[in-house]
């Protein structure tokens, strides 16, 4: 296997390097790609669709269908990562560790044992993740609020300058995924419940696709935000830029939960209970 | 000579993507093998975005005061002062393509450790062949 | 040529058709199911005969079914050459019911209902053959008719039946598909049409050895007429209830070959086409190989239904011969051997399936005597012998004798050996089953006195087929007529 | 609304996904009506817009309202019609046919299973209407994805085959994407019609050189094609039905599509044909591919194993008759698209009939079953005989027009190849029918030795009733083949070729 391995990736990089040799230089301004169709995204973006960030504009307006797909591609991602790994009828673990706040000794109920009641004393504990750390805790906790404002942030500011629903959707996602890997999951899991994920994750691709049905509805095609000037009491132009930050914002929410959706499925093989 | 320093970046990833693909062909390991899917996948967006470069160009952000007001006409903004933003565009698609593709590569390596305890292909088909 | 539009033709192959879902919801009642399957056959045999005079007065009907293909439909039409094959296996379906209706109940054989719908979809497939006007239309219902009869021949469904019936399969949808499909698109591609002309729609589209090849590939892809080295499927196929031996696989499924091969060799080559190219007698000699070789080996045959069917190999092939002649008297031969045949080989096996009723004997050498016993059913036999060896008084004789004629006047020498050399082997495989089912000593008769004759549904059918072989002999009109229009038609009058 | 119905087709599905997978939280029941009602939706449009490219020519759809090559385009011509129309309608009946199974196979994840399969739907259909290369490879990810997450479902060995799949799928996703990354690079276009308009000058370029063939071991990657085939079979046999019969018939089908599209449309026959002098040697792929298809699958004892290794034959039959190069083979292939997606499914139904009833669907299991199952095996008695090639169900004809088309190319080994694969194909499917037919059914779970008469048990009505429709289509579809032909799949194809 090692040596059609070998073979194959030698033969197809012949191929591709062969393929190179009739492409225009790197960096050259004087290329196809950088002659036929970006100089027109260049050039009219601010005028036709009033966005300083031609990238913004170009995705979630030009080519708004695409990103929507891969919207839709990542919450595919998501229900396939819940379908194939989540187990509903849960099996307690067989040793389950708890702490004592106090002291930090653990303790260690086997099958069967009697459970600490559930009191501010004692904590449950992961059974592979046990060690306890009072200044990882404490800095994550101060630095998630701040790290969710900045998430917020890009996406808002994403027609302005670097940024937009991707970028800030997973930064908003990181910070709970923090709050898991600091913490542990069932905190995170708390703060933000498995359905909450379940909902906000399609909720978010339907801002998207439901603002372009939107525009079907009133009567352009679809993704034509240009319609929405009549309910937004705003110029076509002006609609576009409101268009693409709605979808922005849509993105952004379908990413977060579904990266939050992905990673507890993923960490806690479907189980939810235990996980990074 | 010429030819190949102007080029020398897709040469590069190419290279990466080739040790990507012998990865996933010739690796044992199913972890090792998604690794290896996503250095393909990396390289191919490292690909692309390198076809945005252009010399003497900035990133795709119109600065303030440049082409406002729909265009009236006294900061023309000139297509060689911006890098093509198209590639870029695409790119944050491949990248969540990607990224979701992982996630159920993963989910799959994952269910599938838990069928046969192993992540080794070889005693995988063993385990398959015993029954 | 006139032509008229008419459904008919349509009517003719739906009525056994549309019968079937009747039979399937009358298991329970099986005088019910019978009974159904009798109006069908009647009424398809009404239909059938309705078109006799329009046909007789030179007129052909033609019904357009369905543009399949751009350019190319399922369409019916019927010529005197059709309506002779498709009155043949119509009329000869009523009587095979009667007997079936006998056999099947004589036998207390299981899954009748099936058996009888099977029936009805292969005589629909007969009659679709018999009225194609292209060779889409023939290959559609020629391969229908191998699918049904498939169930046939599997019927007792035991290991032999089944090895049987892959065999079947085998040989006739594997040549079908192999042979025939390919060079029906080739020729569809060399000519644009697959419509049936008089003189073949491939005249002048072709070089020879493409000719040669087609011809190989069409005459042995029909391997329904069972020619050598495509036949050992027939002898396989006997192991399904007699009935089913009697009319597929003496009338209508092997005949279906033979028609299908001749509308080859004068629709789609055209007598001409092989005349100027000499290939009529590289048909020939395949066929009279054939009928000398299985003429041979019915000899070695101790199965009854055996040893008959190998003569019906040999038979068969009198058909290819006297249609390869390509002499208007061999071709009128060949087409009332058609219906000669039919009516003695079918009366030959009605009294096989009679003796397996009435004694469950299916061998020769048990058979010494039973002429004593069974004496209506070895009469019959008799007759049917005579028919099928070629001797007067029976219906045999006529189309024998065109035969003969035809080698003579296509000056085939060699061929009218082997024509008359094939009768004395016939002779020699029949004659002796007669003599000594009658001239036996009593000593070495086999049979307790109890055995009778077989009941009345078997014996009334296989009594009226011998006494039509010998009105043919008289009155061989209808399809001599026939035959002799077709013939006509296809040289030019 | 007639004018909407390109964005309508794709976008209720979308929408209805999103909604199913809400109402999977709220009411389990709510998940199949919406299903059905959206997939119906989408079939509305689809057959809809077929009608109006019938009448108008070329429908040109703008996403956004921007002109292409700016923004994302819809080109809905003839051919795109009516395999769209094709691949909603599979899709909808098969939905309709696996309600069942699938309430029986997967009790409490019943609202993300169809979230995923109406997402897959979207992404097939979107991969057919659209017009941007660039888009195709999101849908074709967005296809992929949900078909990974279906077919893992399955039985015992089906996720590590599913984790194949997903290997292969990856890397021929990706080839795909490194081509239209390289005709990007030398044309700067990513829409396919205006790609096609600059390619011309650049024919002779390596690099368009290489990004066709990259595309297309890609695409043939995504299609298993031989020997690129190796992680159909598992991925299949082990699925749920549902499943099954929903990929099978459909995926391998659209990127058949996808590479006649890329021939046709953007590198145009010109190209592909004649500038490049490879279509003898993937024609002879071809045959391998359908020899090694019907060898492979005679090997099997396993009804669902052995239909994916018939699938793989099929693969070659419209690869290769796509790549003759004339009109007759170009026919049959696009006339085996349609075909062949109603046979896989005919016959996949079939064995979600049988595996819903007994649980297994090794040869030894189909015993006595037209007698058990005697509404079931009829049908399969018709996909039978139209995947062997008989008059007249669907299969002869396009067979028809491939081995036309062999003959015009005078390519005599494809035309052997598909009469061999015939052969085969009867040999096998009457293998099944004798044991279906003739051997006395045997209950393995039997318990005491008392002979009553079988009960017949048969597969519900939903089941059933879908299945007869796709079985009368496979005969409808056959004798309607003339108007098809000449109304439909004549004006798909360019002029160019004869």
């Amino acid at each position: 296997m090692k040596i059609i391995g070998l073979i194959i990736a030698v033969l197809t990089g012949a191929l591709l390097i062969y393929g190179t040799v009739d492409f225009p230089g790197w960096a050259d301004p004087a290329s196809p790609a950088s002659t036929h169709l970006s100089p027109h995204f260049i050039e009219k973006t601010m005028e036709e669709t009033s966005v300083p960030n031609i990238v913004t504009a170009v995705l979630a307006d030009y080519r708004s269908y695409d990103t929507m797909f891969e919207t839709t591609v990542i919450f595919s991602g998501g229900v396939v990562c819940f379908i194939l790994l989540r187990i509903f009828r849960r099996k307690e673990p067989e040793d389950r560790l708890y702490r004592h706040v106090l002291t930090g000794a653990t303790i260690r109920v086997k099958e069967g044992g009697k459970i600490p009641p559930d009191s501010d004393d004692f904590e449950r504990i992961d059974t592979l993740w046990t060690p306890h750390d009072l200044i990882i805790k404490t800095v994550c906790r101060l630095l998630i609020p701040f790290i969710q404002l900045f998430g917020l942030y890009v996406i808002a500011h994403g027609h302005h300058s670097p940024g937009g629903g991707f970028q800030g959707g997973v930064i908003l996602g990181a910070s709970i995924m923090l709050l898991a890997i600091s913490q542990d999951l069932r905190t995170a899991v708390q703060r933000m419940r498995e359905k909450v994920d379940a909902l906000l994750s399609p909720t978010g691709v339907f801002i998207y696709a439901g603002t372009g049905a939107l525009c079907l509805l009133l009567g352009l095609n679809f993704m034509d935000y240009s319609a929405l000037a009549s309910v937004l009491y705003v110029d076509p132009v002006t609609a576009r830029s409101h268009g693409i930050l709605i979808v922005e914002i849509g993105v952004g929410v379908a990413v977060m939960a579904t990266i939050i959706w992905i990673y507890n499925n993923l960490s806690s093989a479907g189980k939810y209970d235990e996980g990074l | 000579m010429q030819m190949l320093v102007a080029k020398y970046n897709y040469w590069i990833y190419i290279t990466l993507m080739m040790i990507g693909l012998y990865a996933m062909i010739a690796k044992n390991n199913l972890v090792k093998k998604i690794v290896g899917m996503s250095i393909f996948q990396t390289a191919i967006i490292l690909f692309y975005v390198s076809i945005g470069a252009k010399r003497g160009a900035t990133i795709p952000i119109i600065e303030h005061g440049h082409g406002e007001g729909h265009g009236a006409g006294t900061h023309m903004v000139h297509a060689v002062d911006y890098i093509n933003p198209l590639p870029h565009v695409l790119m944050l698609t491949a990248i969540v393509v990607a990224v979701a593709t992982l996630g159920v590569a993963l989910a799959l390596a994952i269910r599938v450790y838990n069928r046969y305890n192993t992540l080794e292909e070889d005693e995988i088909l063993a385990q398959i062949r015993e029954k | 040529m006139e032509t008229i539009t008419s459904i008919k033709p349509l009517l003719a192959v739906l009525a056994s058709l549309l019968v079937v879902p009747i039979l399937v919801t009358s298991t329970r009642v099986p005088n019910v199911r019978e009974a159904w399957t009798f109006v069908a056959a009647t009424v398809k045999f009404l239909i059938v005969l309705s078109m006799v005079p329009t046909v007789l007065k030179g007129t052909e009907i033609v019904y357009t079914v369905a543009e399949v293909i751009p350019g190319l439909a399922i369409k019916f039409r019927v010529d005197t050459f059709g309506m002779l094959f498709a009155l043949v296996s119509s009329s000869l379906w009523i009587v095979t019911s009667a007997y079936s209706i006998g056999y099947m109940r004589g036998l207390k054989e299981h899954s009748q209902t099936r058996y009888f719908c099977y029936f009805a979809i292969c005589l629909s497939a007969t009659v679709g053959v018999a009225f194609s006007a292209n060779l889409l239309t023939l290959y559609l219902f020629y391969e229908m008719l191998s699918l049904a009869t498939y169930p046939l021949v599997v019927h007792h469904q035991d290991p032999e039946a089944r090895k049987s019936g892959r065999k079947y399969l085998l040989y006739i949808l594997g040549t079908s598909i192999a042979f025939v499909l390919p060079a029906m698109l080739i020729s569809y591609n060399l000519a644009g049409t697959l419509e049936f002309a008089k003189q073949g729609f491939l005249a002048g589209t072709a070089s020879k050895p493409l000719i040669v090849v087609l011809l190989i590939l069409l005459v042995f892809g029909f391997a329904k007429v069972a020619i050598m080295p495509f036949h050992s499927w027939l002898p396989a196929a006997m192991v399904a209830p007699t009935p089913v031996s009697a009319l597929l696989h003496a009338v209508a499924v092997v005949k279906v070959g033979a028609f299908s091969i001749l509308r080859m060799i004068t629709g789609v080559f055209g007598t001409n086409l092989l005349l100027d190219l000499h290939l009529g007698t590289l048909v020939c000699y395949a066929a009279a190989f054939t009928v000398i070789v299985a003429s041979l080996i019915a000899l070695t045959q101790d199965e009854l239904k055996r040893r008959l069917a190998f003569s019906t190999i040999g038979q068969l092939s009198y058909i290819i011969l006297g249609i390869a002649l390509l002499s208007p008297k061999g071709m009128i031969g060949g087409m009332t051997h058609i219906a000669m045949h039919a009516f003695g080989k079918i009366t030959l096996f009605f009294c096989a399936g009679a003796i397996a009723v009435a004694t469950g004997k299916k061998y020769i050498s048990q058979m010494v005597g039973i002429g004593k016993r069974m004496p209506v059913t070895m009469i019959a036999f008799f007759i049917g012998s005579l028919s099928v060896i070629g001797l007067p008084p029976c219906g045999g004789f006529i189309s024998k004798w065109y035969l003969v004629l035809g080698t003579l006047e296509a000056d085939q020498m060699l061929m009218l050996f082997v024509l008359l050399g094939s009768s004395l082997l016939n002779a020699a495989y029949f004659l002796p089953i007669v003599y000594k089912a009658f001239f036996c000593t009593p000593e070495e008769s086999m049979f307790e006195n109890k055995v009778q004759e077989a009941p009345p549904w078997c014996v009334v059918p296989l009594v009226l087929t011998a006494l039509l072989s010998i009105v043919l002999f008289f009155y061989p009109q209808p399809f001599l007529e026939l035959a002799r229009m077709a013939v006509e038609g296809l040289l030019g009058g | 609304m007639s004018e909407q119905y390109p964005a309508l087709l794709v976008v209720v599905p979308l929408l209805s996904a999103l909604v199913i997978c809400v109402a999977g939280w709220v009411n389990k029941r709510l998940c199949f009506p919406i299903a059905v009602a959206a997939l119906g939706v989408a079939a509305y449009s689809c057959i809809g817009l077929l009608l109006r490219v019938l009448d108008e020519g070329v429908i040109v759809y703008k996403l956004g309202g921007w002109d292409p090559p700016m923004g994302i385009a819809y080109y809905v011509d003839h051919l795109n019609g009516l395999v769209l129309s094709v691949v909603s309608v599979v899709a909808l009946l098969n939905l309709i046919a696996s309600k069942k199974s699938i309430d029986q196979e997967f009790p409490d994840k019943i609202g993300p299973f169809y979230t995923l399969y109406v997402l897959m739907v979207t992404g097939l259909l979107g991969i057919v209407v659209t017009g941007d290369a660039f888009n195709l490879y999101v849908l074709l990810e967005i296809a992929a994805l949900t078909g990974y997450g279906l077919l893992a479902m399955g039985e015992d060995r089906a996720p590590l085959a599913a984790l194949n799949y997903l290997y292969m799928g990856t890397i021929g996703a990706c080839f795909y994407l490194l081509g239209v990354g390289y005709l990007y690079i030398v044309t700067g276009s990513l829409n396919m019609v205006d790609i096609a308009k600059i390619l011309p000058s650049l024919y002779q370029s390596k690099a368009v050189l290489g990004a066709f063939i990259i595309l297309m071991v890609g695409v043939w990657l995504k299609m298993a094609f031989f020997p690129l085939h190796a992680w159909l079979p598992n991925a299949y046999t082990y699925a749920p039905s549902a499943a099954s019969s929903l990929i099978a018939p459909l995926v391998t089908k659209v990127m058949i599509y996808v590479m006649i599209r890329f021939i046709l449309t953007v590198f145009t026959p010109e190209f592909a044909f004649n500038i490049l002098a490879v279509s003898d040697s993937i024609v002879w792929l071809a045959v391998i591919a359908i020899v090694m298809g019907a060898i492979l699958a005679l090997a099997e004892r396993n009804l669902k194993k052995m239909l994916t290794y018939i699938v793989i034959a099929e693969v070659g039959y419209m690869v290769g008759g796509a790549w003759l190069g004339n009109r007759a083979g170009m026919t049959g292939a696009i006339l085996h698209i349609v075909n062949d997606a109603l046979m896989t499914l005919c016959v996949f139904l079939v064995a979600g009939n049988i595996v819903y009833k007994l649980k297994g669907y090794a040869f030894d299991d189909l015993k006595g079953l037209y007698r058990k199952m005697p509404f079931t095996m009829t049908a399969f008695t018709v996909g039978v005989l139209s995947m062997i090639g008989v008059p007249p169900t669907c299969g002869f004809f396009s067979k028809w027009y491939l081995i036309l088309g062999a003959i015009r190319a005078e390519h005599w080994f494809f035309m052997g190849a598909l009469l061999f694969s015939s052969l085969v194909n009867a040999v096998l499917f009457f293998r099944i029918i004798e044991i279906a037919f003739f051997e006395p059914f045997t209950d393995h779970h039997a318990h005491g030795h008392d002979h009553q008469p079988e009960p017949i048990d048969e597969a519900p009505l939903s089941m059933v009733v879908p299945l007869w429709i796709v079985a009368a289509a496979l005969v409808i579809v056959g004798i309607y083949t003339s108007d098809i032909v000449t109304k439909i799949i004549q004006f798909a194809i360019p002029e160019g070729i004869l």
